[in-house]
């Protein structure tokens, strides 16, 4: 982390750039927060560490239109989401210095919570520097410890790998954390009978207080105005009256980054109520690798969409009855 | 004494102006009956059904949602049936995923010159959507009344 | 909120017999902007428009909703109805309770309630209306025409006439089509390249015409009025400029194994040829899959013979790209393949024919030179048959399922030729009917059977059978005698069924013209706009819309010029105003709508808006309104629904579902 | 419905043919092998169905002449399929007799679509008494 603070540092002082984008700490110590820093004294709150999990792109959209280069900290899994960006022309490339930093997977604190460890008051093993597999945590009641990887994200299970997509320089060691099957949860719904699929779906929509923390998080959902917010479809409202309004938000929400979505999982990660959304935008993503061959967002910044796209010989739609 | 009341499904039709419209139209001049319940909405072209339109439908209780258009390579505006092609076969994908019966929703093409198709398709729907029952999955029960 | 005046047409009996029109009026008053409801005999009639325009007069009408046909029929005349009465023609919707209800529903309830809903979609929809301006495009003063055969000779000359420039665009060497390979013509029997040939040089020697034959249609974009098309020339390998037309190079030419296109491969022709001796250019191709030269690279002895120094081996495939203001397709037919018909012995036997292939025998320029003879040994006939419907009126998967409409005709006249020529052979036609409406057909016909002595049969031939002796066992039933029929024959004549060319599928897609089941393109109304396509300034000549004859094809040809020509007597034209705009407040200027939109009609503009206070200059989507077709695919790509239709926006078509569903 | 009528819908139903879809061409008859030994020639075998004279039918000679060869079924323009009419016209001839050996009400009137008309007809041929 040392060394990201120092190129930053180096980076302001030769006036590369103007602000660098990065995590400061929280007020808890597992809560690091998306943060501008625009001199070398406030670097000294730089943080960097597993709890950095936020993909720091979407911040690009309105750092673009400031005056100067801001430099950004980029995970991995977070370039994807950039190189989406630059393709809808919402990000500005020149106005970017990405400095691409290692990752050993990223953490969830209600993984920790959930093995009954509470009353938290520091934790240690998941600096970059660390070897990251096992934390040593500090509580009111003594000290515990914990697996790295039974604490990890779920999308850090079934990581993307640990390549950039694009960058100006890396800086940090990174560490291969998949160790699951991308789509298994998706097959596992999709053997379901309707009854259960609905019912699965049911239960865990049921539960979504319409906070729109999914949507403000996503960096494909970028839309100036948001059609849900929006007069255009009569759709405008805040909260769910009725268990429509979820399945209705929550299919278009993933519709309308089908094909955009990078599957970087911040939807899941933010959801305060614990929704597995990323199961909506998995399914899209396994159904446009099936049938129309596979496809990453963001693996480059030119490629067509599959939505924007198509062969005269694409699949008819009725391939989704027939292939029960 | 109550009388258990017949169920007539609603059923929305999205019609392509070229193609399926006119071919409905054709159905119509060759007097090919099809159920009442089926009521035809005039887009431009299929690549013009957005699926909030299909959601919507859903939501005020329709039963049944069938979207005709040109037939592939036919498009009267030559590529937009691709586009609604794709995206209708990823929202039917997701919507028989989150459990909703896959027989409510439907994509056929049907030319200008295919009064018949048109007739038995909507038939055939209608038929589908009444061993299917009513819509109670989609519904948005503030809309019932 | 609108004002909006709903007027239900009985279309005589049509709707009034099953749906109940007073119910539908007395409902429509009960909806949310309606005023003025009422009910009349004939809407579109001239009466019927002025109740519309009494209707705005005296209830300030902003918003009509007609209750009616398709608005496939009638929705333009309503429009200018409301025009009249100083009501924006973008404020009318039409509900389609005529072909969508009163035709294919009994019950008088059940359609009654349909017509109710759907009239409360309209008028939902025309809540939402806003009045739209049309635009205006220019018009190219030049037509293309796809085909040089009798119908795009004829459709060129028309529009050139008119004093337009055309351009005819033949992929085989030279122009004249099908009717240059006739013999004669029903039903008087003239001779076809006598009236063919003046018509084909009449053409060539227009001013206005400019023919590029060996040539096909690549690319086309742009729309009614601003077509820009490319055409690719297919290497000739003769410079047309120097080439005399001497004919020494197909003369001396040593590779003379290719079969005649021309004569239906019946014989051969050399690899430098034109098709023909009346060719139009008379200005010869070489086959390159043919030509030893090509294959081999030796020869080049057409190079040396050549005085004009006019042979380019070198010559190259070259693309031209025109603008025209209309395109004529006049693409004509081929004989249907009859691998599929083992039973006629087609490919067994030399002496079963196609009639195609019997002009050609008739013909003096044929491989026959015009004696009637059997092609596997050279013997004149004896015994000839005739059979009819072959591939034609099928309801398998073999053949067409249409009438091929010309073989009643021409069987006739191949019949009644040779008899007269050949008055000891016998000829017998087995037909299922005998069909010839048409002026002076049926009396042509008669004079088959009363005067030639051609013997009709009605019945369907089974099978043919060659049989050792070189003779074709004819096995047929004649359903009037019912008996069944052997007979030995030395000829048989199928009356092949017809088809579209194959090239018109691509042409079609290219100008996203429509295409039946059988490849026919469809027009725009099967009664009322039979020679235009429903693409706008796409029009149909000849064969390529449904089979024809001769007159008929020439009279299709001239209408469709009529059509081009008044398209291109216009300066302007009005574009349709529903198009696709962008909120600019909501744009993202991400690029997906330009990536979905066909006619490259999005651009990005950075603009400076002001955003409740805020003011940047974003990216943003600007719409070309003389290029959108108004196709609706950038609205459903649009994330944040800045883009928007015009006349079937988000909102009215949501408008309508919720009236549906209600 | 009369007997008759319901003898036409049966033959109707048991061939899966429209004997509406007939044009008249004889192109049955012209291919028939057995034509000169048939009272009611095939092409007429569609009217007789159309016109709902099973009784003629059922007792003309043709009924049994039939080789069931399929010439006929193979080249019908217009899916009529004379021969299927004929089988489905002897089924219901051997179903009326009720005595054989193999009971016809133990056959249901639509068997395997697949399994060719004839194997039924030479099946109710060879176990009846």
């Amino acid at each position: 982390m040392q060394e990201l603070v120092n190129r930053a540092k180096e980076l302001l002082a030769d006036g590369t750039v103007v602000r660098v984008l990065g995590w400061k700490a929280g007020d808890l110590p597992y809560n690091p927060e998306p943060a501008y820093f625009t001199s070398a004294e406030e670097l000294d709150n730089f943080v960097y560490n597993g709890f950095c999990g936020a993909n720091l792109s979407k911040y690009m959209i309105e750092a673009s239109k400031l005056e100067g280069k801001t430099m950004v900290c980029l995970k991995p899994c977070d370039t994807y989401s950039f190189n989406q960006l630059i393709k809808e022309h919402r990000v500005d490339r020149e106005k970017a210095y990405i400095v691409g930093v290692g990752c050993k997977g990223k953490l969830n604190i209600d993984k920790i919570k959930e093995k009954g460890i509470k009353g938290i008051q520091s934790i240690s093993g998941a600096e970059m520097s660390d070897a990251c597999d096992t934390l040593t945590i500090q509580t009111l009641y003594g000290e515990k410890t914990c697996s790295y990887a039974e604490a990890m994200l779920e999308r850090c299970h079934v990581c993307k790998g640990k390549e950039h997509m694009i960058y100006d320089e890396i800086i940090g060691e990174s560490k291969d954390t998949k160790d699951a099957e991308r789509f298994a949860e998706v097959e596992r719904i999709e053997a379901m009978s309707p009854e259960e699929k609905f019912a699965f779906f049911r239960n865990e929509l049921s539960k979504c207080i319409r906070c729109n923390a999914c949507r403000n998080v996503c960096p494909a959902c970028s839309c100036r105005k948001c059609v849900f917010d929006s007069t255009k479809f009569d759709t405008a409202q805040k909260a769910n009256v009725d268990s429509f309004e979820e399945k209705m938000f929550h299919i278009i929400r993933a519709f309308h980054v089908a094909g955009r979505c990078t599957d970087c999982g911040e939807c899941s990660r933010v959801c305060p109520q614990g929704i597995p959304l990323h199961l909506f935008n998995r399914k899209f993503i396994k159904d446009i690798n099936e049938f129309y061959g596979e496809f990453q967002a963001g693996a480059d910044s030119e490629a067509r969409g599959p939505l924007t796209n198509f062969t005269f010989e694409d699949c008819e739609p009725s391939i989704v009855t027939e292939r029960r | 004494m109550s009388i258990e009341k017949e169920f007539r499904p609603k059923i929305v039709a999205f019609c392509c102006n070229w193609c399926s419209y006119a071919g409905a139209d054709l159905a119509g001049s060759s007097r090919l009956a099809y159920p009442a319940d089926v009521k035809i909405i005039r887009v431009p072209c299929s690549c013009r059904v957005n699926p909030m339109f299909i959601l919507r439908a859903f939501q005020k209780g329709a039963d049944g949602v069938i979207m005709c258009g040109c037939h592939p390579g036919d498009c009267h505006y030559s590529t937009g049936n691709y586009y609604a092609r794709r995206r209708m076969t990823l929202l039917f994908s997701m919507l028989d995923y989150i459990g909703v019966e896959n027989g409510r929703t439907r994509v056929e093409w049907v030319s200008a010159a295919e009064g018949v198709k048109f007739s038995t398709t909507m038939n055939e729907f209608v038929e589908k959507i009444h061993s299917l029952g009513e819509n109670v999955r989609l519904e948005d029960l503030r809309c019932k009344n | 909120m609108q004002r909006i005046g709903v007027f239900v047409c009985h279309c005589g009996s049509n709707i009034a017999a099953t749906v109940d029109v007073k119910k539908v009026v007395e409902m429509a008053l009960l909806e949310p902007g309606v005023v003025h409801a009422e009910d009349y005999q004939y809407m579109c009639s001239e009466a019927g428009q002025a109740k519309i325009l009494e209707a705005v007069k005296e209830k300030g009408l902003t918003g009509i909703v007609v209750c009616s046909c398709s608005p496939r029929m009638h929705e333009a005349t309503f429009r200018k109805a409301a025009e009249r009465a100083g009501v924006n023609p973008y404020m009318v919707e039409i509900a389609n309770i005529r072909e969508h209800c009163s035709w294919i529903h009994k019950d008088m309830e059940e359609a009654t309630k349909k017509a109710v809903i759907l009239a409360r979609a309209a008028i939902a929809k025309v809540n939402l209306n806003a009045p739209l301006q049309p635009g205006e495009s220019r018009v190219t003063k030049r037509a293309l025409v796809i085909g040089g055969g009798i119908a795009g000779i004829q459709t060129a000359i028309d529009i050139a006439d008119a004093g337009y420039e055309v351009d005819i665009v033949e992929k085989t060497p030279s122009i004249g089509g099908r009717m240059s390979q006739l013999d004669k013509t029903f039903p008087t029997l003239d001779c076809s390249a006598c009236i063919l040939t003046p018509k084909m040089v009449e053409a060539s020697a227009h001013e206005k015409i400019n023919i590029y034959t060996y040539s096909e249609v690549e690319k086309v974009t742009g729309f009614v009025g601003d077509f820009t098309v490319d055409i690719r020339k297919k290497a000739r390998s003769v410079d047309m400029n120097k080439c005399t037309g001497c004919g020494v190079c197909q003369e001396k030419c040593p590779s003379k194994k290719a079969p005649s296109e021309f004569n239906r491969g019946l014989n051969t022709r050399s690899a430098i040829y034109t098709p023909f001796a009346q060719a139009i250019p008379n200005v010869p191709v070489i086959d390159r899959d043919a030509c030893l030269k090509f294959k081999t690279g030796k020869c080049g002895l057409c190079e040396k013979v050549c005085q004009a120094g006019a042979i380019d081996y070198a010559q190259q495939d070259e693309i031209i790209t025109e603008k025209y203001g209309a395109i004529v397709v006049a693409t004509g037919f081929d004989t249907i393949k009859l691998d599929k018909y083992d039973e006629y012995a087609y490919s067994q036997s030399k002496d079963v024919i196609t009639s195609l292939e019997l002009e050609r025998i008739m013909n003096a320029a044929g491989p026959t030179k015009g004696h009637l003879e059997r092609l596997s040994d050279g013997k004149a006939p004896k015994e000839m048959v005739f059979i009819q419907c072959v591939g034609s009126r099928c309801a398998d998967n073999r053949g067409k399922s249409y009438c091929s409409k010309i073989c009643c005709m021409y069987t006739a006249k191949h019949a009644m030729l040779i008899r007269d020529k050949y008055p000891d052979v016998n000829v017998t036609v087995f037909y299922i009917d005998v069909r010839t409406p048409g002026k002076n057909f049926d009396e042509f016909y008669r004079r088959a059977v009363e005067e030639y002595g051609v013997n009709y049969i009605k019945g369907q031939v089974g099978k043919v059978a060659p049989l050792p002796n070189g003779k074709l066992l004819v096995q047929g039933a004649d359903l009037i005698d019912n008996k069944q029929i052997l007979k030995e024959a030395d000829m048989v004549v199928l009356a092949t069924a017809i088809e579209p060319d194959p090239s018109v599928r691509k042409i079609a897609t290219m100008l996203t013209a429509s295409i039946d089941t059988n490849n026919f393109l469809t027009e725009a109304h099967p009664k009322l706009r039979p020679v235009e396509s429903p693409t706008a300034g796409v029009f149909l000549s000849g064969v390529c819309q449904g089979p024809k004859d001769i007159p008929e094809t020439v009279a299709q040809a001239g209408a469709a010029a009529v059509k081009a020509i008044g398209l291109l007597a216009k300066d302007k034209l009005m574009t349709n105003p529903c198009t696709a705009k962008a909120d600019e407040l909501m744009c993202n200027g991400c690029s997906t709508c330009a990536n979905v939109c066909p006619y490259g009609a999005i651009t990005y503009e950075v603009k400076q808006v002001n955003d409740h206070g805020i003011r940047e200059d974003r990216r943003i989507a600007v719409v070309n309104n003389a290029l959108c077709q108004g196709c609706g695919a950038c609205t459903v790509v649009c994330p944040s629904g800045a883009m928007d239709l015009q006349g079937f926006s988000n909102r009215q078509i949501l408008a309508e579902v919720d009236a549906i569903c209600r | 419905m009369n007997t008759a009528k319901k003898q036409a819908e049966q033959i109707k139903e048991i061939s899966g043919v429209n004997p509406l879809k007939c044009m008249k061409c004889g192109k049955c008859s012209a291919s028939c092998p057995s034509y000169n030994e048939m009272d009611i020639k095939p092409h007429q075998f569609v009217s007789y169905v159309v016109n709902e004279d099973i009784e003629s039918l059922v007792n003309s000679k043709s009924l049994w002449k039939c080789l069931s060869c399929f010439a006929c079924v193979e080249r019908c323009p217009r899916d009529v399929k004379p021969g299927k009419l004929i089988d489905a016209a002897r089924q219901v001839v051997v179903r009326q007799k009720g005595q054989d050996y193999l009971s016809p009400n133990e056959i249901p009137e639509l068997l395997d679509p697949d399994l060719p008309q004839q194997l039924l007809v030479s099946a109710f041929r060879r176990y009846r008494r």
